[in-house]
């Protein structure tokens, strides 16, 4: 230890960015004109300086070995100077001033399992988290249900077919590390059982306050069990956030029954046209069914065709539902509207409609 | 010799188009011994539908309060390689612009001593090194440092900035995105490694409304790029556009959400007073249209996730913001230090800001933290009659 | 000899265009020595800027528990004309409409036993006979049911209903207003009389979706009319109005919230599948365009002012209902009585219809009240991922 | 007392109104075919048979007295048939089958005082409540501050030159009689002192519980004062709602100078374009000023100018502010922009501007 200890250095944070610029980059710094979409994948970017600047875009899976990492490094020392970088959506970039290289990246990379494509209209790869991988409050595993959906979507990818992007992520439990409250499609683990009190071990591992606190409906209340301080719970008022278990591990909620999937749709980001929206619920729980989540992937399916058949040109999935209505939605998926779609939690009342304002057909 | 696990589930996901993570795993496998576990404990977690992880203890480098994910199995007896596995978070570069020589860099380190297994990148943008034994910590963050590379944030504190691509590749960035993210990132290290927040506090920079970042979704500090001036308009370049099939009146004017916009059939108009700077115009004709000259950025404060009291967006605190500048940029560190004062002060555990500020009223917030209160920080005003008045010092000696 | 008043603030408002409610007050003054002292303590509290009213006790009429308001003036002494000023709610006709023989009636039974001031209307649509004594209340009572009026709402029950002129005097009515506004009226006599429920219980009858009797804003039962087929387009009359100065595209086309007309400058298109039948492009061009044939209704729940927990504005409960056919309208009838039942059971005293659904969810409500929950009722789905589950039988079976 | 309980007459209800429609209306009922404005105030609806029935709408000070009701019967019994009817915002209407009795019943009505207009896009009556003409509750006049604020607009009324209609509705206190909740422009009364607690009565005139649970922000709690049971106050948490008031006589608000009037703006109640909305605040407070109320019918001229200046036809006061933005209704009304404007009540976290679609000027 004491080896390590020596000549310790900390609080450098990150290498500056400017060392790791292509040239191009850093010439055209801030400089940039304009840029045109060549095909699915393939963008340039031309400079005030005239300069051109492609780039490869090419499907990722996150979750890489150094071994991808590698061969990634000999791609771009072969044709990007010994330059790359990744996007917010982890797709990796190939970024060359030859057009010629365009195809030969795009050929290698395909080649080695890395698609080209994502830009434009079309779905990129999905934002996503560890689940089964590596998480200890997963729902449902990440890369799996991820590899599934594009496997599924593929077509979407590497070609630019519909009305707009469609940003589709996914977090295998409700802390939502994948930020995917704000998505076109998102795919939310989620827990239906309550969590299993440890009563043995709870008042070792925890601080009673803290989980009672923690509980966002006062399901948790703290009560002697067997002679031990523990905490008891209210069925009824748990609706399986885990946050209990996020804050004492006692209180476990995983389930191979219970534990699955539920799909949200409409949100975005952009401020583009409409501002950002939430993600919305379309189908409270599928469950977990591995390798393959056929029931995950075909609703995602049947929700990417039916706005890709009705909406307008450059509007997102949740600007199409806002104008035609959430009726006409759950008519054309055919998903099955019940209760727990109409929300109940703290602004509910304005997600009632309050308008005389409906369509009939 | 590892041990060899038949894994008919997982192997079902190396087919199809899509990159395979099993590959990778498999790939990892070859070398690694964790991996190999990894690999096991995988395909029993696919055909238990359960996962197997431990609530992880609190482990890390020394005289860092984050950065390390703590992880073990419930199943050690049999995935031993696997007992630990923490992740290490590494501040990525700004953009996540890379030269081969820092990856092949880091490879080596990570393939020495760890699963050989990452994520590029994590979903806070940091480089997940994903899975190593405790051991293994100090030596990986010596030679971490030693090539130029430290960790991110994880725990109660300020967490791994990041950025959008910007001035790097974007025609549209108002700001240097990229810059700014180091800045923010460099004088906030002791507040990135040392947790003493309430809780999370997140910061991303995107160059213009568009966004590509997500951080008006998913940052505390959400610092989105906007101009001032006029939207720049080449009206040949309008016509070529239109020439080359796009319906200039169905997928733009019309689509324009301050309803700014006329089109005659020849000559586009934009009344740029009443404009929102939303992007659309400008995406679909990027050769046409540009922001203007008078740039800067918006910052608005306090999304994040659903738990507890319900996902939030940020909201705008600053309506524009001259961020290049230097000295602009200081008066905003100030007021980010100001408001972390304020919410450390008076925050609850686990209240993010963005909760906090729901709690306490903005206006309260505003007031704490010495900002004015501005229309341009509301959707609408109160529609509820219940106002806790506050006359002016001046009224209320009037009236007595 | 009544007092005279000097009433130098009142008198401004005699002044100026708009009618004046001080020349009335002085009208009535003339006859009538209570409305005399009122001129005087209201002269009183313009120069105070206070009102001089006390909380009203429990007055009314034999066997019923509202239609009238109690009030005392806190001044007795200084005018014990008014020292009662209890006012009566008598119920109006459908639509507002009279005969002047009625109105004569109403106004000679008034000026023997009251102030010979009124309202025609108060806000919830009743006359209102402004300020009279306990002693009279009978005698009032009895000719006024003699005359065929009889008193409103007031309390916790069933309050007043009204309605939009509909079918009286306008193209647009989708279901006959003044009808069903009668018929509902007669049938709940019982619950209008005799306040038994935890608070207010309101219905307003609009024709169309303009609401002229802003329903969906204040009706805790609130019916509006709409229709189901195609708008009627008659496309020589669009050209009229366009040739007559209607700017079709801007004021129209652009306007229509489903965005689902176009216009050449010739012919309009409407996509009526996607029409939301919002009124707009109908109220430009009356002669153009009117309503299908197959009308209805929608119903709507829960409207109210602000106290206690924030304003509410109805929300869909029914998005079609034939309301004309009567077999319909008994359905609807059985139904807002199955909806009074589990207010009643559930609902805390002072908790308006609309304040029980959200506290106990609109869900659960429609559960409690037999309604299948259909999309129509919501304008998004929950955004939250705080779902209750409710597995089917089926499904909690199988999952055994 | 006995002989008025004699053959006494309950529960029959109002009078069927079929008895009180006028015979134009009842031979075209439900037959109407289309409308025109044919000015400010006189409207011709025409019916599927081809008869022709013009109304006159009359404004009215709603508080009117059987000598003026008296008045309009004359009126209609000339040119009438002996029918009128009531508007449901309290205006008088006369309906006639003889274009030449419009002149004249205009004529006759402006004479006596009412003058003919509200229809289209102009102002019509005030909707309004009691007021310190008859309520305990007020916080305002109500009559009084109608009028002044009608003749101060009244070329809003007997002209259409606005760009929509704009309701304007008053209510004396948050109980919200006129239900101004959905005004183009609501004038609310409001109160800005505490509750004065007459510890003395209290007890005896209330309930203890009702009284603290009446109270939304859980200022009141239960007390002993001097030895008698009565409450206590949290002021800080007080908003002079006035609900405890409601509940109990013995906890006063009323106050010559903290009682004043708010002004709100944008709401609208019809479907039409937009659907309903509720209307948000302008001015929090403007002191009691009878008899005419000098700033409030200043401020609300200046809202209605700016508005009928910068809308497009059609635009209601809350849509044109809806599509220009907060900050400009502001800067060019000059209203002061305070915390009290940023909501802090239950949804007051929707109400922040949470996307970067900003103006600048
Ligand atoms: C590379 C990347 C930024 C980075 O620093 O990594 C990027 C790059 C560009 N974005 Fe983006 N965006 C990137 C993530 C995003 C995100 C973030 C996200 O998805 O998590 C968003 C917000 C998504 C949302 O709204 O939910 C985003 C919303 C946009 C938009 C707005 C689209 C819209 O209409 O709503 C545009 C404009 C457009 O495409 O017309 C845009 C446009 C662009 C342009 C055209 C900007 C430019 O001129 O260079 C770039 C190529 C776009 C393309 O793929 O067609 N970018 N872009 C990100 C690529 C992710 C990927 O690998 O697929
Ligand atoms: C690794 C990562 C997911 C991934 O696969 O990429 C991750 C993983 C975890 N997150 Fe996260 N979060 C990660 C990005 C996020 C994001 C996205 C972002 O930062 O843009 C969010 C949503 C945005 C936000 O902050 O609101 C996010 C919201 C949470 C939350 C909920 C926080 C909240 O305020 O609502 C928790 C729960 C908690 O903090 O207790 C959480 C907790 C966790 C923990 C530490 C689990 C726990 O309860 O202790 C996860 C460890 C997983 C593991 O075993 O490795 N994670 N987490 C991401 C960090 C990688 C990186 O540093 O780059
Ligand atoms: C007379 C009238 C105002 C007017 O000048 O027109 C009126 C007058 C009173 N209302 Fe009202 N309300 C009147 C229509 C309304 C309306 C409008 C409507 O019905 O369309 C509303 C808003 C809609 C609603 O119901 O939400 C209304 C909401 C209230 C409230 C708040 C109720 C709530 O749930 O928020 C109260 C407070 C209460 O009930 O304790 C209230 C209470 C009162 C009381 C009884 C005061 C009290 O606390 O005891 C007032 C008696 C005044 C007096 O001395 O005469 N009044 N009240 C209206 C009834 C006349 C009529 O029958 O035609
Ligand atoms: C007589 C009356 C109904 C009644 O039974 O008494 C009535 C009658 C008509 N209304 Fe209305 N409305 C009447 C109160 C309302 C109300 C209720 C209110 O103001 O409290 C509303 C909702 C107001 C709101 O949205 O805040 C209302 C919203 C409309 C609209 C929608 C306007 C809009 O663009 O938002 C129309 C359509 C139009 O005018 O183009 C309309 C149209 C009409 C038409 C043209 C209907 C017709 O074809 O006959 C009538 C003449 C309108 C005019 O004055 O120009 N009427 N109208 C009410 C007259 C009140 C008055 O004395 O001034
Ligand atoms: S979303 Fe939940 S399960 Fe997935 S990585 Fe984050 S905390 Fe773990
Ligand atoms: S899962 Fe969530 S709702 Fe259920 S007890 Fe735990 S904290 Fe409460
Ligand atoms: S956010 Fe704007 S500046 Fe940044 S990459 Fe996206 S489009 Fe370009
Ligand atoms: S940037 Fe957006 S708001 Fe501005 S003109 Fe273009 S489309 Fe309209
Ligand atoms: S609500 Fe519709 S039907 Fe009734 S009067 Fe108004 S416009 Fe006519
Ligand atoms: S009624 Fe409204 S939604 Fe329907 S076409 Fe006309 S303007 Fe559009
Ligand atoms: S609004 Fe308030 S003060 Fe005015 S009449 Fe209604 S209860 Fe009385
Ligand atoms: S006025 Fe309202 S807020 Fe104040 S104490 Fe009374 S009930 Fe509570």
């Amino acid at each position: 230890m004491l080896d390590v200890m020596k000549d310790r250095i900390t609080d450098i944070g990150p290498p500056d960015f400017k060392e790791y610029l292509p040239p191009a980059v850093k010439k055209n710094y801030g400089q940039w004109k304009y840029h045109e979409i060549l095909e699915a994948g393939v963008l340039v970017h031309v400079a005030e300086s005239g300069d051109k600047l492609y780039t490869v875009r090419c499907g990722s899976p996150r979750l890489v070995s150094t071994t991808s990492i590698l061969f990634y490094t000999e791609i771009a020392d072969k044709y990007c100077d010994g330059f790359l970088r990744f996007t917010s959506r982890h797709n990796v970039e190939f970024l060359t001033t030859e057009f010629d290289n365009v195809a030969k990246i795009k050929a290698e990379m395909t080649e080695y399992g890395n698609p080209v494509g994502g830009t434009g209209p079309s779905i990129t790869s999905i934002v996503h988290t560890q689940g089964w991988v590596h998480c200890h409050s997963a729902a449902t595993d990440a890369s799996g249900v991820v590899k599934a959906v594009m496997d599924d979507l593929f077509e979407y990818f590497n070609e630019m077919k519909l009305p707009a992007k469609c940003r589709i992520a996914l977090a295998c439990c409700l802390n939502m590390c994948g930020a995917v409250h704000c998505s076109d499609i998102a795919i939310l683990g989620i827990h239906t059982a309550y969590p299993r009190i440890d009563h043995e071990n709870l008042n070792k591992l925890c601080e009673i306050p803290n989980i009672s606190a923690s509980c966002p409906t006062a399901a948790i209340r703290p009560a002697t069990v067997d002679g031990k301080p523990s905490v008891e719970l209210i069925e009824e008022q748990c609706m399986y956030c885990a946050n209990c278990f996020t804050v004492c591990p006692a209180m476990p909620l995983a389930d191979p029954v219970a534990d699955g999937i539920s799909l949200w749709v409409g949100g975005k980001v952009s401020n583009a046209r409409s501002e950002p929206k939430f993600s919305k619920l379309a189908v409270p729980f599928i469950p977990n069914n591995p390798p393959r989540w056929p029931e995950v992937t075909s609703a995602i399916r049947k929700m990417v065709e039916v706005w890709a058949e009705n909406a307008r040109p450059y509007e997102r999935m949740g600007e199409w539902i806002d104008r035609v209505g959430w009726p006409r939605f759950f008519k054309l998926t055919g998903f099955e509207f019940s209760k727990m779609h109409i929300d109940d939690f703290k602004y509910a009342g304005l997600s009632f409609k309050r308008s005389a304002q409906i369509t009939h057909e | 010799m590892p041990k060899e696990y038949k894994t008919p589930m997982l192997d079902e996901l190396e087919k199809g188009p899509w990159p395979s993570f099993v590959k990778e795993i498999k790939l990892a496998a070859k070398k690694n011994v964790m991996s190999n576990d990894l690999l096991g404990l995988l395909e029993r977690s696919y055909n238990e539908r359960l996962g197997h992880w431990k609530h992880g203890g609190i482990v890390g480098v020394f005289g860092y309060g984050g950065g390390v994910i703590g992880r073990y199995t419930d199943l050690p007896e049999e995935y031993p390689e696997i007992s630990h596995f923490h992740t290490l978070r590494i501040n990525q570069p700004s953009g996540w612009f890379y030269t081969t020589e820092a990856l092949r860099t880091l490879c080596d380190i990570w393939d020495r001593h760890g699963s050989g297994l990452t994520n590029m990148h994590g979903s806070t943008g940091d480089i997940i090194f994903l899975g190593t034994k405790t051991d293994e910590l100090e030596p990986i963050f010596k030679e971490l440092t030693e090539a130029g590379f430290d960790l991110g944030g994880s725990g109660s504190d300020m967490r791994t900035p990041s950025c959008c691509v910007g001035p790097g590749r974007c025609e549209w960035a108002c700001y240097d995105t990229l810059q700014r993210c180091y800045d923010i990132t460099m004088k906030y290290q002791d507040e990135l490694h040392r947790p003493a927040f309430p809780y999370k506090w997140k910061f991303k920079f995107s160059g213009c409304p568009n966004d590509c970042v997500a951080a008006i979704a998913r940052a505390d500090i959400s610092i989105i790029g906007t101009w001032k001036d006029d939207i720049k308009m080449d009206q040949a370049e309008v016509k070529k556009y239109a020439e080359n099939g796009v319906d200039i009146f169905n997928d733009v004017v019309l689509n324009c959400p301050a309803k700014c916009m006329k089109y005659d059939g020849d000559k586009l108009e934009i009344n740029n007073n009443d404009c929102r700077r939303c992007m659309h115009c400008i995406n679909v004709m990027p050769k046409a249209l540009r922001p203007g000259d008078d740039k800067g950025a918006i910052v608005l404060i306090g999304a994040k996730a659903p738990i507890v009291e319900g996902a939030l967006l940020s909201s705008v605190l600053i309506p524009f913001l001259n961020i290049d500048d230097d000295e602009e940029f200081e008066d905003f560190c100030d007021l980010v230090e100001e408001m972390q004062d304020v919410w450390c002060e008076e925050g609850k555990n686990r209240e993010r800001v963005g909760e906090f500020i729901q709690r306490v009223g903005m206006g309260n917030f505003l007031e704490a933290v010495g900002v004015e209160p501005i229309p341009e920080m509301i959707a609408y005003p109160r529609d509820n009659p219940y106002i806790f008045f506050e006359m002016d010092e001046d009224e209320e000696e009037e009236e007595e």
